[in-house]
């Protein structure tokens, strides 16, 4: 399958990886992205304090941690959706901080919501077409002049109906995106961040809600993003996903970055698996294995409950 | 005062006539034709003790027109207390005291405000209809006091207590026969915020068809006279007015917050799938929060009649401020229509102590504005996350 | 009752200044609500700014009457970038009141005793349309077909107002087919979506806010030219109500929605006012209604006309019943 | 649908159009003289409407009673005037022109008329405003169309600032509307008032629309005057109670009041309680309004209470009628034309039977209606009018204490 | 106990996305759906649940028919629900929107709070916080916990899941187990198939709007056409 054309460029990040510290922070040979001290509170809680972290180029990095340690709020710092209390991040070596987002997303950093936001009466089709880049036809003046952005629109039209394809929602494509289901937006979601072309995509659990069949084919196409040189971030609760794709795994937990590493190493690292993988992770079990945790889950929760009393 | 001499002279320097008041302090001048003349008071004859009030004007220029008297006054005060503008003497007021008056109206005014601004925001809260036939609620309550304290002649207190039953019955049946009906059908919030101004327009020419296009009072506590506290002068009306609205503010708030209704309310407003998914009767919900809503409503018209007058667009003029005060206090926030509805009533009256009077909506307009600029989602309002 | 002349005069009405007024008031609230998402409650005070421009530089300064236009023009664009500036990054319904706010301000400085040396107080200004109906190029008569015309006056006035309207139309309809239009309608479902995609929202709203802004204009350009008379109470809050009712009939989003909406809401309120007032100087009515009071009954059935166009097809004249399905709560 | 406006703009060659005024065919004498009213219905100066719907119904059945003009009835159109939020107005000119109006009483508000002088002038209609005191119409532009039986401001405002000061008021507030009119008059009595050696201590403008009075109140108190002249109209209602509640009562400040806001307030239920205007006094344009005349305008709307500008209306009607008598013609220019003769130098009568039949017989009139002597002068302003003072008892009603003519000019 | 025939359903006028699905539940069975995204599995359940109105067919509960009936009326007939989306109330915080799910039974919300954060500690910690500003995945618990404060004879559960770490989705799947051995009938939609499947009694799967298979879980797990069409082969065997 893909898994063989992929080898290029993933033998590429393995080895750029191969000889890296497992520790968090720790520099990377060629980092597309640089963070230095990112640090958000809400009141008395400290949502995000990350001291240092690289993302290595031309890699796929996964960023899994438990709920609320903080992943999405950091992804909103780095670009641009909420302003940080203290710190700086580089993209390219372009600082970034105090950068409204359109910005950001103009410097080739572009990210997803983990709660979808389709443009509801806009078509499928449309909200594709939106997230081109550069657009004539986006110029207010040039906008009058149908002539002078006609081809490139029918340029983007034409990408867009490949990624479309690829996300299987070429059915959908004249319908509202607003009649999509669930998982139909996450995907929509995620071939509109792509339309952008960016260097660099952050996926904010792209794969949370979708088909496992789809999510295997659309591994494929992450995959070929790493080929055509686009550096990828995601975050995931999926450890088949992550396992699967990543070359690199940052795990945060309460706002910091607790371990770093290659997805092998990293689940096994008995703090993530405290932490967040849990004692059962490794999919999958038998139906009697299932039946032996279900029973030491009751006795445990029994004696708790024995214990108040 | 009497010998006081006083010589007229017409336009062209010719001396008319002179004269000497008489015991009254009185004096007349005939004069030939109509035309400018100057008046001139010889100070000297004045009594000692006595002096001009504007001591530059002991002379004055007089346009006398065909067929009238003229009369002219020289202003007169005990000599020693000369020149300038007159002072604080009796019940005049310093300045300070306006400012103390002011804040006290403001407040008057502001929790009027409020009570309408609940009304709406509780309306606006749990269905998020902008309603801009809330005015009318505050009319139509105002105009059934009118009626049963007025027509029917009952003591305004009974007729506002049976008003805000009726205005709370209103409140119930617009939603149970209109806007229920309406949400039921699917209708879009601007489209039924479009159906609130049609319904508003109705509301009103109903109103002005049968009340008349005059304003009228009440026919109890009308111009009660003011007594004085410290430095503001009040009527007592508007102290009983002042503790009613805080107490039904601060219990519908408190309700709002509190209670497993207002709760479900807030529950309503925002996810009214899952509010019925978790076992809440929508519509009952919503009828209820119309029924007090409209309850509320009526109140604070009669508050409004009481201080103002009852008219047709007595409900409608004030709508603008019940919007800023809800903005300004943070949409959808249970305390958030009072605080920013004092801020509102005080910033129009604290602000005429700079601007021109004509111009004090300007100023809690501006204040509005203002605010927003800094926190764009109202003073008790939060943020949304993002993502 | 004299159907003829209330046939006449509601004919007459659905392409009069009024409509025309109406109409591109509405296609600015159009351009800036129905495809931007942005709740501008202050469409009157663009036409007020607009007008007052205008005259106040011909008949308080003496100026000529095309630096006239342009004062009003450029007034209308400062006035939106004042306005846009703290308000744009509001949420649409504190947006809403705000631009409210904004809009009485203007009204109530326009009408100040302070300035009336300036603006003329509630009185307005007068005296500044000799140079518009100079150009007049009908001479004096009357033009149109049969009954239904007007002096030469009203028939420039109208052909000035419905070259615009056409203008305007075609503007709109040209941007909202481009990927601007696109932007502008994406940034009213959800503006961090498109922030994500690299779109700068605020430069877009401000776009909109000043384009919308400008088309209004050019109905206070034309009110107070035909009527050669502004006053500050014409460009009330209500004056804004009403240019939404109309994009809301016509249908939000739409093209030709305003132009229509505007039209069906002036042969409404003629219509409903004029059967009125023969009716019951004819007699036809109880006695319960007089001249004293019909007038009221008249704003009566049109608020009750209003609801029930509404209620009964809630996406407008051209609007798209699925795209209202989307939003029902 | 874009456009229609220019394509059917095809002439429709009509009535070779005089040059200087073009009268389109509307106004052209069809010999019915049509009386339009361009009165409020709606809008805040709506509580205006009844006297003033009145006073033409009354003054058209009496037309008709002597036999109408030119030998026909006269028709009466009613229209809304609103205010000037609405575009009313407008519109309802608009019908009035197309059902051929040749005279159109209104509007009341003096900024609603400023807003189709132009429209109803232009078609060569007269309007004759039974209302508008600005002093805006003097000079204006209106082509000789335009007349007003209500005196503008000047002379009332000399007469109030007149009377305060004769009451021994050195120190004057002033709360005036802010509006053509309360502007307008607030002027006319400061000028007054401090040519005469007095002084305008404070004068707040206040905003009809405003949520409350107390701020406006609370600026003149600060300032302690002697008098209050209250300029406004049903505004009044709020600020008198503001006024007793700041301590402000007729018993320590003298209070004055206009033609706008001089109503019977009473002691009743919707009134003040008894004593709250002992004292106070109030200037009113015309001449008293007797009784009988009362009982006639009651006759034609029994609701009726207040009767301001009833008067006025009445005789902005008989006058137009008698001009279109006397000019033998219902177009609006030859009424125009007629206006100042038959209301100045000439043997007095005073209603319109007796007027027609005098002008039948030949004589030159001058006819003196219900709101005083009406006597136009060239810009089409009363020259003359009456001014009655009133002082209001402790039962909050008013009584005449004097009459005041004079001429306006000078 | 549940059943449903024949199902037509949508939400645009004219445009059915369950064509005819159909379905029962015995008392105390778990039912898994799954099903390619779009298929029309979370306008099943918002169908039974009386969110979307049905054009033809019957949902039945108990013998009783409940076509079209409110969904608060069905939860006091004891049928609990979690959305997929959309499933907090934003305003009010966790502790309150705890209590929205005891609505009905306000009496007992002390009790079934605490047993809400025996299985979701974080919540307890954060009770005070408005649902507003919570991770995704503190939402879905809140989601999960809400439905859970009562204690419903049905439970339809859409996705619960989604969005939750490794460790919280395996508390979910078996606190699901665990309620349904309590003697509640538990319908749930998931994309975490393969963890659906071995846990739950029989297992339906939806395409289109249609029942294209039904049958145990474990039989659907091993069946190669289900594998290749909607399980994928990702997750090691
Ligand atoms: N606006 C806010 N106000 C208060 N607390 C917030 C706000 N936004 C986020 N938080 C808190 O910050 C923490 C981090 O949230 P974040 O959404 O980043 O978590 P996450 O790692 O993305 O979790 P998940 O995997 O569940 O999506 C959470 O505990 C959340 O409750
Ligand atoms: N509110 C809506 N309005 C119109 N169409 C809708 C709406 N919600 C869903 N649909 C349509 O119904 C179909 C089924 O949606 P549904 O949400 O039931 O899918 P699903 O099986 O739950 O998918 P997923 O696994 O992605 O959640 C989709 O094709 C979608 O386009
Ligand atoms: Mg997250
Ligand atoms: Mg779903």
């Amino acid at each position: 399958m893909h898994a063989d054309s992929t080898t290029t460029r993933k033998a590429a990040a393995l080895a750029a990886f191969a000889d890296l510290d497992r520790e968090p922070g720790v520099a990377k040979p060629d980092p597309i992205l640089v963070v230095d001290n990112v640090v958000r509170r809400f009141g008395g809680l400290t949502a995000v304090d990350v001291a240092h972290l690289e993302i290595q180029r031309g890699s796929i990095t996964a960023l899994i941690g438990p709920n609320g340690a903080g992943k999405t709020t950091f992804f909103n710092q780095l670009t641009g959706f909420d302003s940080a209390d203290e710190g700086s991040w580089a993209f390219n070596g372009k600082q970034l901080k105090g950068v409204p987002a359109h910005r950001v997303a103009r410097t080739g950093m572009v990210r997803t919501f983990q709660l979808t936001k389709a443009l509801s009466k806009l078509t499928v089709m449309e909200n594709m077409r939106l997230g081109a880049q550069n657009q004539r036809g986006e110029n207010f003046f040039r906008a009058l002049v149908p002539g002078s952005w006609r081809r490139q629109e029918d340029e983007i039209t034409e990408r867009a109906e490949e990624l479309l394809e690829r996300f299987k929602l070429n059915t959908k494509r004249d319908d509202f995106a607003g009649s999509l289901s669930g998982g139909q937006r996450k995907l929509l979601e995620m071939a509109r961040a792509l339309m952008v072309g960016p260097e660099l995509v952050m996926l904010d659990e792209p794969m949370a809600g979708v088909n496992p069949a789809l999510t295997q084919s659309l591994l494929a196409h992450v995959k070929d993003l790493r080929e055509e040189g686009m550096t990828v971030l995601f975050v995931e609760h999926d450890m088949d996903m992550v396992r699967d794709i990543s070359d690199w795994v940052v795990v945060m937990a309460q706002g910091a970055v607790i371990a770093e590493g290659p997805p092998d190493t990293i689940m096994s690292d008995q703090r993530v698996v405290d932490a967040y993988l849990g004692a059962h992770h490794d999919a999958p079990m038998s139906a009697e294995e299932f039946e032996e945790q279900l029973q030491e889950a009751e006795a445990e929760l029994e004696a708790e409950i024995e214990e108040k009393a | 005062m009497n010998g006081v001499k006083i010589s007229v002279v017409a336009e062209d320097g010719k001396p008319v006539d002179d004269a000497t008041s008489g015991a009254d302090g009185k004096w007349e001048v005939p004069v030939p034709k109509a035309g400018k003349y100057k008046v001139t008071l010889d100070t000297s004859t004045l009594p000692a003790g006595v002096a001009l009030k504007f001591q530059n004007r002991s002379t004055l220029d007089v346009q006398v027109y065909d067929g009238s008297v003229r009369n002219v006054l020289f202003a007169l005060v005990p000599a020693g207390a000369k020149g300038g503008a007159a002072p604080a003497d009796d019940g005049g007021t310093s300045f300070w005291d306006r400012v103390a008056q002011l804040t006290f109206e403001g407040f008057n005014l502001g929790l009027i405000i409020a009570l309408a601004a609940m009304g709406l925001s509780l309306v606006f809260g749990t269905t998020g209809l902008t309603n801009f036939a809330h005015g009318e609620l505050l009319t139509f309550g105002a105009m059934c006091a009118y009626f049963f304290n007025v027509v029917v002649g009952v003591h305004l207190v009974w007729a506002a207590l049976i008003s805000v039953v009726i205005g709370g019955i209103f409140g119930y049946g617009q939603d149970r026969f209109f806007w229920g009906r309406l949400r039921r059908r699917g209708s879009s919030l601007v489209a039924m915020m479009i159906i609130s101004i049609g319904l508003a327009l109705f509301l009103r020419y109903v109103f002005l068809f049968f009340f008349g296009g005059e304003g009228a009072p009440y026919a109890d506590y009308n111009a009660q006279p003011g007594i004085q506290v410290g430095p503001i002068s009040a009527a007592p009306k508007n102290f009983v007015a002042m503790g009613i609205e805080l107490l039904v503010l601060v219990i519908v708030g408190l309700a709002l917050l509190k209670t497993r209704i207002g709760k479900a309310a807030r529950a309503v407003a925002d996810n009214p799938a899952l509010a019925a998914s978790s076992g809440i009767n929508v519509d009952r919900v919503i009828r209820i929060i119309w029924t007090v809503g409209g309850a509320i409503a009526s109140l604070a018209g009669i508050m409004l009649g009481l201080s103002q007058n009852v008219s047709y667009q007595m409900g409608f003029q004030i709508l603008l401020l019940v919007f800023a005060g809800v903005t300004l206090g943070g949409l959808g926030t249970a305390f958030g229509a009072l605080v920013g509805s004092i801020v509102v009533g005080l910033f129009i009256q604290l602000s005429t102590v700079v601007v021109p009077t004509e111009l004090k909506t300007v100023g809690a307009l501006l204040v509005l504005i203002l605010v927003m600029l800094f926190r764009p989602q109202g003073i008790l309002g939060r943020r949304e996350r993002i993502g | 009752m004299d159907w003829n002349a209330i046939l006449i005069t509601t004919v007459k009405a659905s392409i009069g200044l009024e409509t025309v007024v109406y109409a591109l008031a509405a296609i600015g609230v159009n351009i800036q609500f129905g495809y931007a998402g942005l709740l501008n409650f202050g469409q009157a005070a663009f036409l007020g700014v607009a007008a007052y421009g205008m005259a106040v530089t011909v008949a308080t300064f003496h100026l000529p009457f095309w630096l006239g236009i342009a004062i009003g023009l450029a007034a209308t664009v400062v006035l939106a970038f004042l306005l846009g500036i703290p308000t744009l990054r509001l949420r649409a319904d504190y947006l809403a009141i705000v631009t409210i706010a904004a809009a009485e301000i203007v009204r109530l400085v326009f009408r100040s005793v302070k300035f009336s040396s300036v603006f003329g107080g509630s009185d307005g200004r007068q005296n500044f349309s000799g140079d518009f109906f100079a150009m007049n190029p009908y001479s004096p008569g009357t033009y149109g077909i049969g009954p239904i015309s007007f002096n030469e006056r009203v028939t420039w006035i109208l052909t000035v107002g419905w070259v615009l309207i056409a203008i305007c139309c075609g503007l709109v309809y040209l941007l909202m087919k481009s990927p601007w239009g696109r932007v502008l309608k994406a940034i009213r479902e959800d503006e961090d979506a498109v922030r994500s995609l690299g779109k700068n929202v605020f430069s877009y709203k401000m776009q909109a806010l000043v384009l919308g802004g400008l088309v209004g204009c050019l109905g206070g350009f034309l009110f107070a030219l035909g009527q050669a008379s502004v006053q500050p109470d014409l460009f009330s809050t209500e004056f804004t109500f009403y240019a939404y009712t109309i994009v809301i009939l016509g249908g939000a989003a739409r093209v030709f929605s305003p132009v229509v909406g505007a039209a069906i809401f002036w042969v409404l309120l003629v219509f409903v006012g004029n059967t009125l007032s023969e009716a019951v100087s004819a007699g036809m009515l109880p006695s319960l209604f007089t001249v004293n009071n019909i007038g009221a009954v008249r704003f009566m059935l049109v608020g009750l006309g209003l609801m029930l166009l509404l209620i009964f097809r809630p996406q407008g004249i051209f609007g798209d019943k699925r795209e209202i399905a989307l939003d029902a709560r | 649908a874009c456009g229609g406006g220019e394509d059917s703009a095809a002439p429709s060659a009509s009535a070779p159009a005089p040059a200087a005024s073009s009268a389109p065919a509307a106004a052209q004498g069809d010999g019915v003289l049509t009386i339009g009213t361009l009165l409020p219905q709606t809008g805040s100066l709506a509580f205006l409407g009844p006297p003033e719907f009145a006073g033409v119904k009354l003054a058209v059945k009496e037309i008709n009673d002597a036999g109408g003009v030119l030998g026909k009835p006269v028709t009466e159109i009613d229209t809304d005037s609103g205010d000037t939020s609405t575009n009313i107005a407008s519109q309802s000119v608009d019908k009035l022109l197309q059902q051929k109006a040749d005279v159109v009483v209104g509007a009341a508000s003096s900024s609603v008329s400023l807003s189709v002088i132009d429209k109803i002038t232009g078609a060569g209609v007269v309007q004759i405003s039974p209302a508008n005191t600005s002093d805006q119409f003097t000079t204006y532009d209106d082509k000789g169309l335009y007349f007003r039986t209500a005196p503008p401001d000047v002379l009332q405002g000399r007469v109030l600032g007149d009377l305060i000061l004769a009451d021994g008021n050195d120190t004057v507030g002033i709360l005036a509307l802010q509006d053509a009119y309360g502007t307008g008059l607030a002027d006319n009595v400061q000028k007054a008032v401090e040519g005469g050696g007095g002084e305008v201590v404070e004068k707040v403008i206040y905003d009809p629309k405003a949520a409350d009075y107390s701020a406006d109140v609370a600026k003149i108190k600060e300032k302690n005057p002697k008098a209050v002249a209250l300029i406004g109209f049903d505004e009044t209602k709020k600020i008198v109670p503001e006024l007793v509640k700041q301590g402000l009562t007729a018993k320590k400040v003298k209070y004055y009041f206009v033609d706008g806001n001089l109503s019977n307030y009473g002691t009743g239920k919707d009134g003040f309680p008894k004593g709250t205007l002992d004292g106070a006094k109030g200037t009113q344009p015309g001449a008293q309004v007797s009784d009988d005349f009362k009982e006639k305008l009651k006759s034609v709307d029994p609701k009726l209470k207040d009767f301001n500008y009833g008067p006025e209306s009445y005789d902005a009607t008989i006058v137009t009628a008698l001009a279109a008598l006397a000019a033998k013609s219902d177009v609006g220019k030859d009424i125009a034309a007629k206006l100042k003769d038959v209301s100045s130098g000439g043997e007095k009568c005073k209603d319109f039977k007796s007027c027609a039949d005098m002008l039948a017989a030949g004589k030159d009139i001058d006819y003196d209606g219900a709101s005083g002597p009406i006597e136009f002068n060239d810009a089409g302003d009363p020259a003359e009018a009456t001014i009655g003072v009133y002082e209001y008892g402790a039962d909050n009603n008013n009584k005449n204490v004097a009459f005041n003519t004079g001429k306006i000019a000078g | 106990m549940l059943r449903a025939d024949e199902l037509y359903a949508g939400y645009i006028p004219g445009v059915n996305i369950l064509n005819g699905t159909d379905l029962y539940v015995k008392k105390g069975e778990l039912i898994g759906i799954i099903g390619p995204n779009g298929a029309g599995k979370s306008t099943l359940l918002k169908t039974l649940f009386g969110l979307v109105p049905v054009r033809s067919g019957s949902v039945t509960l108990d013998g009783e028919d409940i076509t079209n009936l409110k969904a608060h009326a069905l939860v006091s007939r004891g049928v609990g629900y979690v959305p997929q989306t959309n499933n907090v109330f934003p305003s009010l915080t966790i502790e309150e929107n705890l209590e929205m799910g005891a609505f009905q039974v306000p009496g007992r919300f002390k009790e079934r709070f605490e047993f809400v954060c025996e299985i979701f500690p974080a919540l307890r910690e954060r009770r005070k916080q408005r649902a507003g500003s919570l991770s995704g995945g503190e939402r879905q618990m809140v989601a999960m916990g809400r439905a859970l404060m009562t204690e419903p004879s049905v439970l339809l559960l859409d996705e619960p899941s989604a969005g939750l770490s490794p460790k919280l989705q395996d508390l979910v799947f078996i606190q699901a187990q665990q309620i349904n051995k309590a003697g509640v009938t538990v319908i749930m939609v998931e994309q975490n198939a393969r963890r659906c499947l071995q846990i739950c009694h029989r297992g339906y799967v939806l395409d289109q709007g249609r029942n294209a298979y039904m049958a145990s879980g474990r039989d659907l797990i091993n069946d190669p056409k289900v594998i290749q069409l909607y399980l994928g082969t990702l997750a090691r065997a």
